[in-house]
């Protein structure tokens, strides 16, 4: 009799456990499960999936060869003739009688090329220099202070030059073309990733563990490599995330300026918007198509990002 | 106070050292070297030779550092490839515009995006809030020169309602202050000058500020949502005092240090998104010069440009940091 | 009769019940205590006296309901201290809290402000985080006093001082002037205490105002609040999870526990026959000088994590050494009258 | 011999045989339409005629700049002893002029009661103290980047300066002042002559005011305008109008009627050229109202326009686009890949889609509307199929070749360089060729394109003045690295060597001919297109008559009533 009561209190216990642990979890697993309640984050994750798969399979939803003039004598710029949406071109025909809608999706992958090749580059070599100066100025002695101290003065003057700006000088260096883009864009990231990166591993290099780490007598380099460094990523990777919905405007940005990539081969909405504004009165469309993608597209981005850094802000945790 | 200022100084004068040299590499790094970039297009080897020298092309390095040190300072930036006026002179004449234009834009970004923010933060999960964040988040995506050219065929040529050339109707007379017109236009009374002016500013100006206006929002919104939580917020209610007063003094006032600094950095992206809007409203600024420059490839003037709005980017940030000691005691006294 | 009367109060935010039927009271010039573990209620109670809860929907969600939509059927866990922050949805605070024959809970916002800070006051748990960092010492005191005594200027700047020269700051003018940052942790707790009473408050709510405290600086504090509750005859509800300061300070205590009272008496009543096993639990988990070195101290196993809801029987069973079937048979009711209790087994353990 | 050569406007608008070209198609100066417009005075008084200009002008001095938009100012200003009218050279000051047999002694017998902004008179003394002073200009002044057509047209200075790069001895022998005669002798003639006397840059000012500025000096080669070059009024000019301001913050250049004008009064009181860079903005300039007119305006814009109710008066052509080949490069030595090359392009889609209205496809180095223009060239239509079957013979079936086009600019023979590229690789591809792109800044393009780096690359040439010399002769005159012409092509310059050196016309004509047959035999580079800059205008103005060397007068402009 008396036994089933403490079954039942056992079990209530149990039950209870379980809901507990469901409750807690690891910092990533919790705020994967967060963003999967947040809207802002489903939207960002369908937009980029969509633009990445558009992006992969590109070659083989194109319906025609992007860069074929085959309707080159039905377009007339002289006179403002370009022919629209029509069955066979669902986008119509840009101003050299391409098919738009195959260039708009050759274009996503070349589109997402720049972005990522331009983030990776801001990213990790951000991620080096500041992860470098962070590292030296907590376990490098006075030597490595001093240094870190310079490292982070230059991070700062290059801070100083506006990003778009800093893009521009180093573009104007190495002339109009695909890599000129990505590499200043990726570039002009570096001083950003270099800042965060140092900022969260001070952050890490200060927390309890790490201290207890080194009172056990971890050795330093291992500390870091194993511990600090992985741990300091979080952030900014998210931040990654964002600089990708930059870099694909900011090398809208470039091309508009005649310093994105001129080889007509290849499509890339940021050329196409900024070769299409010259016919914004004749035919709007030529510019709205990727004007609107790539507003879309870092949309996406930016959405999947900040619901991200709002996921894993325990300041902001908080206020779920 | 005083030591935080100092020592912010010495971080300037660093920061302007450090800049001087990155320029001064970037400008060694010119393909051809920098007397390519000043030669005209029929010069003759002899020409090359003679500017080399003129140049002093053939010194060592840091010497040629030291001599475009002196150059910098002495605001002897080269002429311009594209007008063969000076750079000093032509930046001289355009840097007002420029300014004028990024003023407007800074008000509209600070005018709107704080009461805006702050608004979306106090209706947290409501749809103003929503509109608030979704609408930044767009702001942030649109490309500027896109949206520039957008707002010019929408309000000036399909509404007719704005101006959206030039910084004055031609024809209009005016004298000039300060070079910025609508300021001018209220100095020196000639009102219609301003009225004119203001009207010419309002669409670059309103294309400039989307960035701003939109980070603006979103920073104001976070900080209020933090400082909103404080403990010392809730002791300010606990002493039951007035809701207006609690915003000001406890809420906002807190607020602010983020949203601050945060203005500093946009700084330089309206100077960057300058260069993409100018041109689109042909306003005689900076911004429009650059653009053909760096189409043209005009490295004396892009250097120029960029020494000028480094440097200014520079103080300007000194500046905010100063208005930032003032703002929070914890950074004025420390120490 | 009572100065405050609090009567059945719940508080529940969203489907997580934080505070489940508290009744208490509080006499003219007498110090109360409300003890328990973080996240018991104590915190969240006082919250609710003070009106400093994000308002909330409506009445709580019965307890039944509550469980109906919480995971797996099992009561929720009790909010953490910031409760406030919460949720959106913010608190649905239920019962009433009778302050001088006025039912605080039913007051519209605007006389609530009223009161707060005039008729009672609060001195908060961690002194740094509660003085706003940008607004000088002197601005946060003479605010207060100009909302409610009218002061304004020279008049209320020598009010202030005093004030602080009260609570035992040294050089009160200087330190007008000055920061939160550049005073020390004690300082701050002073001024806090200051403003408390700056306008002569006649019910002063302490939460854990010594928690945040080194030892030494905690003794001082208590020393301040106590003499202020002598001279001014004024009452105070403390806060806190520590039975030396109850000790030390109050004239009655109510324990917790997740969201009940499980125990209520006079001070030297409780600390004599202690009935509650939750109460016994608490002492035993305190080092006592008097009994001898070989006596090892007892904590209570478990966290305030596994409580089962007060509906299937005694919330503390999980952790409890006596647990035993009766425990878990329905909620165990109130007993006693001047010392009251919750237990079923409270005769076994008297 | 007889007092000067002015014929009537020539008519020989044939189409260049090509059938594709509109034959129609009026290669000078089209009649005008709209001469019965009433001037409507009031607001040709008040208003200013604003103007967009797709660049600010270098200088105030005329003899110190080589481009366009300097002239557009200062032609209004100053004035040049001949002028030109549609591409025919016609009086300018002087009223007449006479040369000797050898084209070496040119008595110019000026306008009577012309005075000057300053009051002085014109006269012989006047016209020689212009010439003596470009004679004896010094240091910086010499320099390419200022006199350019001085030593272009002299060949020197009085002293040359070698540091400016001045070698050649000038041609210059001196001025004799008679009453209202200015003699001009020079060592030796070139067909420039008189024709080079039209171009602003020896346009003549007023004496009293040279001398107040001849103590200006110039540095460098890279030096800045001297301080007189930039200030407005510090030269006297004869012309319709004087400058009144230079706004450099607003880009603007404000001109006012000068009403002791010798000549026909202009239309408007005042005229202001304001800079926009941007063709889309100035398009839009125009329709929104903030100008009354602009130059070169998009091909695309141009139907727009003209359906929105804007003059777009068609220029006559007098400019050339071209696909060079550099033979410095091995495959293109071999004449057949070049006849391959040649029949891949379709000119006739880049006429027909790109190029704005009133462009022709072009047979030859120059355009149509100059004597000398042969029809008996050889011509490479269109003919994918023929330019697979020479490729096979000259065995590169797989050719694959290096195409620079510039990128930052719109030339007025050229309007959008990439999709003309586009356009010609496309049609190489197509051809079984495979294109290298090669994109160039304008800055580096001519010197790139001139040392013959390129294999193909797109150039052109606007005329200066109507004489076949001064398209061929830029190209042809000598071996050059731009199109590897060598010793091989001796035929070629001595063709064009013997046409330019002879003073009688009609052989002249006939030898340029020739000189045009020669040349496309050897195919150097295809020839691709004349085609008109478009200059637009509202609909209440009265346009200036179109030039085809882009040299309008906006005294003829007014405002008309609607």
């Amino acid at each position: 009799m008396t036994t089933a009561k403490i079954e039942k209190l056992d079990r209530l216990i149990e039950a209870h456990a379980e809901a507990r642990d469901a409750r807690s979890g690891s910092l990533w697993r919790q705020s994967v499960r967060r963003m999967r309640r947040s809207p802002m984050a489903i939207s960002g994750a369908v937009i980029v999936g969509l633009f990445v798969l558009v992006a992969i399979l590109g070659p083989w939803i194109a319906p025609y060869d992007p860069t074929a003039q085959t309707w080159g004598r039905e377009v007339f710029l002289n006179r403002s003739i370009f022919p629209g949406p029509r069955p066979e071109n669902w986008l119509g025909l840009d101003h050299l009688g391409r098919d738009m809608f195959s260039r708009m999706i050759i274009g996503a992958r070349q589109t997402l090329l720049v972005g990522v090749v331009a983030t990776l580059i801001g990213f990790v070599a951000g991620a080096l220099v500041g992860g470098g100066a962070a590292a030296l100025g907590t376990f490098g002695g006075r030597w490595g202070e001093r240094v870190e101290a310079a490292v982070m003065r230059a991070v700062d003057v290059a801070l100083a030059i506006p990003m778009l700006l800093l893009a521009l000088s180093i573009a104007a260096l190495m002339g109009p073309s695909l890599t000129t883009v990505m590499v200043s864009v990726g570039v002009a990231q570096i001083p950003i990733f270099a800042r965060m990166m140092r900022g969260s591993m001070l952050a890490q290099a200060h927390s309890d563990y790490v201290l207890a780490a080194i009172s056990i007598g971890v050795p330093k380099s291992r500390i870091v490599v194993a511990h600090i460094f992985p741990n300091s990523l979080g952030p900014v990777i998210v931040q990654a995330t964002l600089v990708l919905a930059t870099a694909i405007i900011e090398a809208a940005a470039l091309s508009y300026l005649g310093l994105g990539n001129p080889d007509p081969g290849t499509p890339e909405w940021g050329t196409m918007l900024a070769d299409a504004q010259r016919f914004l009165s004749g035919a709007p469309q030529l510019a709205i198509y990727p004007a609107v993608a790539i507003i879309v597209t870092a949309l996406g981005f930016t959405l999947l990002g900040e619901a991200m850094r709002e996921s894993l802000d325990p300041r902001l945790r908080r206020q779920e | 106070m005083l030591r935080y200022t100092v020592k912010r100084l010495l971080q300037l004068s660093v920061a302007l050292l450090g800049l001087s040299l990155l320029l001064f590499a970037w400008f060694k790094a010119l393909p051809g070297g920098p007397e390519n970039q000043m030669l005209p297009e029929n010069a003759t080897l002899d020409d090359r030779a003679a500017l080399r020298e003129s140049l002093g092309l053939n010194e060592p390095v840091w010497v040629q550092y030291l001599e475009f040190l002196q150059r910098v300072v002495r605001l002897d930036l080269g002429s311009s490839l594209s007008s063969g006026r000076p750079v000093a002179t032509e930046l001289a004449d355009r840097l007002p515009a420029t300014i004028e234009l990024s003023l407007a834009a800074m008000v509209i970004a600070v005018g709107i995006g704080i009461p805006l923010g702050y608004l979306a933060a106090r209706k947290r999960g409501t749809w103003l809030d929503f509109a608030a964040v979704s609408g930044s988040l767009i702001g942030i995506c649109i490309p500027v020169f896109f949206l520039a050219a957008m707002l010019k065929v929408v309000f000036a040529q399909e509404l007719a309602l704005l101006p959206s050339t030039f910084r004055l109707s031609s024809g209009l007379q005016y004298t000039d202050v300060t070079g910025l017109r609508v300021l001018d236009g209220l100095i020196t009374g000639e009102f219609n000058v301003a009225g004119d002016a203001f009207l010419h500013l309002i669409l670059p100006a309103v294309a400039l500020s989307s960035i701003p206006l939109a980070v603006v929002v979103r920073i104001t919104r976070a900080s209020v949502l933090d400082v909103i939580g404080e403990d010392y917020v809730r002791t300010a209610d606990s002493k039951g005092l007035k809701p207006a007063v609690i915003r000001g003094r406890h809420v906002m006032r807190n607020a602010m240090l983020p949203i601050v600094t945060v203005i500093g950095l946009l700084l330089g992206s309206l100077f960057a998104g300058a260069v993409l809007t100018e041109s689109v409203f042909s306003f005689g600024g900076v911004g429009s010069f650059v653009y053909q420059a760096t189409q043209e490839r005009d490295y004396p003037a892009l250097m120029g440009f960029i020494l000028v709005i480094a440097v200014s980017y520079v103080v300007l940030n000194l500046i905010v940091d100063l208005s930032y000691g003032l703002l929070d005691p914890r950074v004025r006294v420390r120490k | 009769m009572a100065l405050l009367e609090v009567e059945d109060l719940r508080v529940a935010f969203g489907a997580a019940t934080a505070v489940d039927g508290v009744s208490f009271t509080v006499d003219q010039g007498r110090v109360v205590g409300l003890v328990g573990e973080s996240g018991c209620g104590k915190s969240v109670t006082s919250l609710a006296i003070m009106g400093l809860l994000p308002r909330g929907r409506g009445k709580p969600a019965p307890v039944q309901a509550a469980a109906a939509e919480s995971a797996a059927g099992i009561a929720p866990v009790a909010p953490q201290p910031k409760a406030r922050k919460a949720s959106r949805s913010g608190a649905d605070v239920s019962g009433r809290a009778v302050f001088d024959g006025t039912d605080l809970l039913s007051l519209p916002p605007a006389s609530m402000r009223r009161r707060r800070g005039s008729d009672l006051a609060m001195v908060f748990q961690d002194p740094l985080s509660s003085l706003n960092p940008v607004v000088t010492i002197g601005r946060q005191i003479t605010e207060v006093l100009q909302r409610h005594r009218g002061l304004k200027g020279d008049k209320a700047n020598r009010e202030a001082a005093n004030l602080l020269d009260r609570v035992g700051i040294p050089d009160p003018t200087r330190r007008l002037k000055e920061y939160p940052h550049q005073l020390s942790g004690g300082m701050r707790q002073r001024v806090l205490i200051a403003i408390a009473v700056a306008c002569a408050p006649r019910l002063l709510i302490a939460d854990e105002p010594t928690t945040a405290l080194d030892v030494t600086i905690q003794a001082q504090i208590l020393e301040l609040l106590k003499d202020l509750v002598e001279t001014e005859g004024t009452a105070l509800l403390m806060i806190t999870h520590d039975l030396g300061v109850v000790a030390g300070i109050c004239d009655e205590v109510n324990v917790l526990y997740s969201g009940r009272v499980v125990e209520s008496a006079p001070v030297r009543e409780l600390f004599a026959r202690p009935t509650h096993p939750y109460t016994v639990g608490l002492l035993g988990s305190i080092p006592r000088l008097d009994l001898g070195t070989h006596e090892p101290l007892t904590p209570i196993r478990g966290s305030i994590a596994d409580v089962i809801r007060w509906k299937d029987g005694c919330a503390f069973a999980p952790r409890c050494d006596r647990v035993a079937a009766a425990c878990v048979e329905g909620e165990p009711a109130l007993v006693g009258s001047s010392h009251v209790h919750r237990c079923v087994m409270a005769e076994e353990v008297a | 011999m007889a007092l000067g050569l002015f014929t009537a406007c020539s008519d020989d608008g044939e189409s260049g045989g090509d059938a594709n070209t509109a034959e129609d198609f009026d290669f000078t100066c089209p009649e005008r339409t709209d001469t019965d417009a009433v001037k409507d005075e009031a607001a040709s008084e008040s208003t200013p005629f604003v103007f967009g200009t797709p660049g600010e002008p270098s200088s105030l001095d005329p003899a110190l700049a080589s481009d366009g938009e300097t002239f557009r100012v200062t032609r209004q200003v100053y004035e040049t002893l001949l002028d030109t009218e549609c591409t025919d050279t016609v009086p300018g000051l002087a009223e007449s002029f006479d040369q000797n047999d050898e084209g070496t002694v040119w008595t110019f017998h000026l306008r009577e009661g012309v005075k000057f902004h300053d009051g002085t008179d014109l006269d012989g003394a006047a016209v020689c103290a212009n010439f003596d002073r470009w004679a004896n200009f010094k240091g910086g002044f010499q320099s390419e980047n200022f006199t350019y057509y001085y030593s272009a047209v002299f060949g020197g200075f009085a002293e040359n300066d070698a540091e400016m790069g001045m070698e050649s001895e000038s041609i210059y022998q001196g001025c004799e002042a008679d009453g209202l005669d200015a003699t001009i002798t020079i060592s030796k003639y070139s067909s420039s002559f008189p024709h080079a006397f039209t171009l602003n840059s020896f346009a003549i000012m007023s004496p009293t005011s040279i001398d107040a500025v001849a103590d200006a000096t110039i540095e460098a080669a890279d030096s800045p305008q001297p301080d007189y070059a930039m200030t407005p009024g510090s030269l006297a000019g004869t012309g319709p109008f004087t400058i009144e301001s230079w706004d450099h913050a607003e880009q603007a250049v404000t001109l006012t009627r000068n009403d002791d004008y010798w000549g026909e009064k202009a239309g408007v009181k005042t005229i202001i050229f304001r800079t926009i860079s941007d063709e889309t903005a100035r398009r839009q300039a125009l329709e929104t109202g903030d100008v009354q007119g602009y130059d070169l305006a998009a091909p695309a814009d141009v139907q727009p326009l003209v359906d929105a109710g804007f003059q777009v008066p068609t220029r006559g052509v007098f400019n050339l686009l071209y696909l060079a080949y550099a033979q410095g490069n091995a495959p293109l030595e071999d004449h057949k890949v070049r006849e391959a090359l040649s029949y891949a392009v379709d000119r006739e889609r880049i006429v027909n889609s790109v190029l704005p209205p009133g462009a022709t496809v072009a047979t030859q180095f120059m355009p149509p509307s100059l004597e000398g223009w042969s029809e008996d060239v050889v011509e490479y239509g269109y003919d994918a199929e023929k330019a697979k079957e020479l490729l096979a013979e000259a065995g590169q079936e797989d050719l694959s070749i290096e195409f620079c086009y510039p990128t930052d600019v719109s030339r007025p023979y050229m309007p959008s360089p990439k999709d003309i590229f586009d356009m010609i690789s496309s049609d190489l591809e197509a051809a079984g060729i495979t294109v290298t792109a090669t994109p160039i800044t304008w800055t580096e393009y001519i010197p790139t394109t001139r040392s013959g780096e390129c294999p193909l690359y797109l150039l052109g040439w606007t005329g200066d003045y109507a004489d076949p010399y001064n398209f061929l002769g830029t190209w042809f005159a000598d071996a050059s690295t731009e199109f590897g012409l060598t010793a091989d092509d001796q035929a070629i310059f001595d063709a064009v060597a013997a046409a330019t050196s002879e003073p009688d016309e009609a052989t002249r004509t006939e030898l340029w001919m020739t000189a045009n047959e020669t040349i496309m035999e050897e195919l150097p580079g295809l020839p691709l297109s004349s085609s008109p800059p478009s200059i637009a205008f509202a609909a209440n103005v009265y346009p200036p008559n179109a030039s085809p060397l882009t040299q309008e007068n906006f005294a003829q402009v007014f405002f008309t009533q609607q």
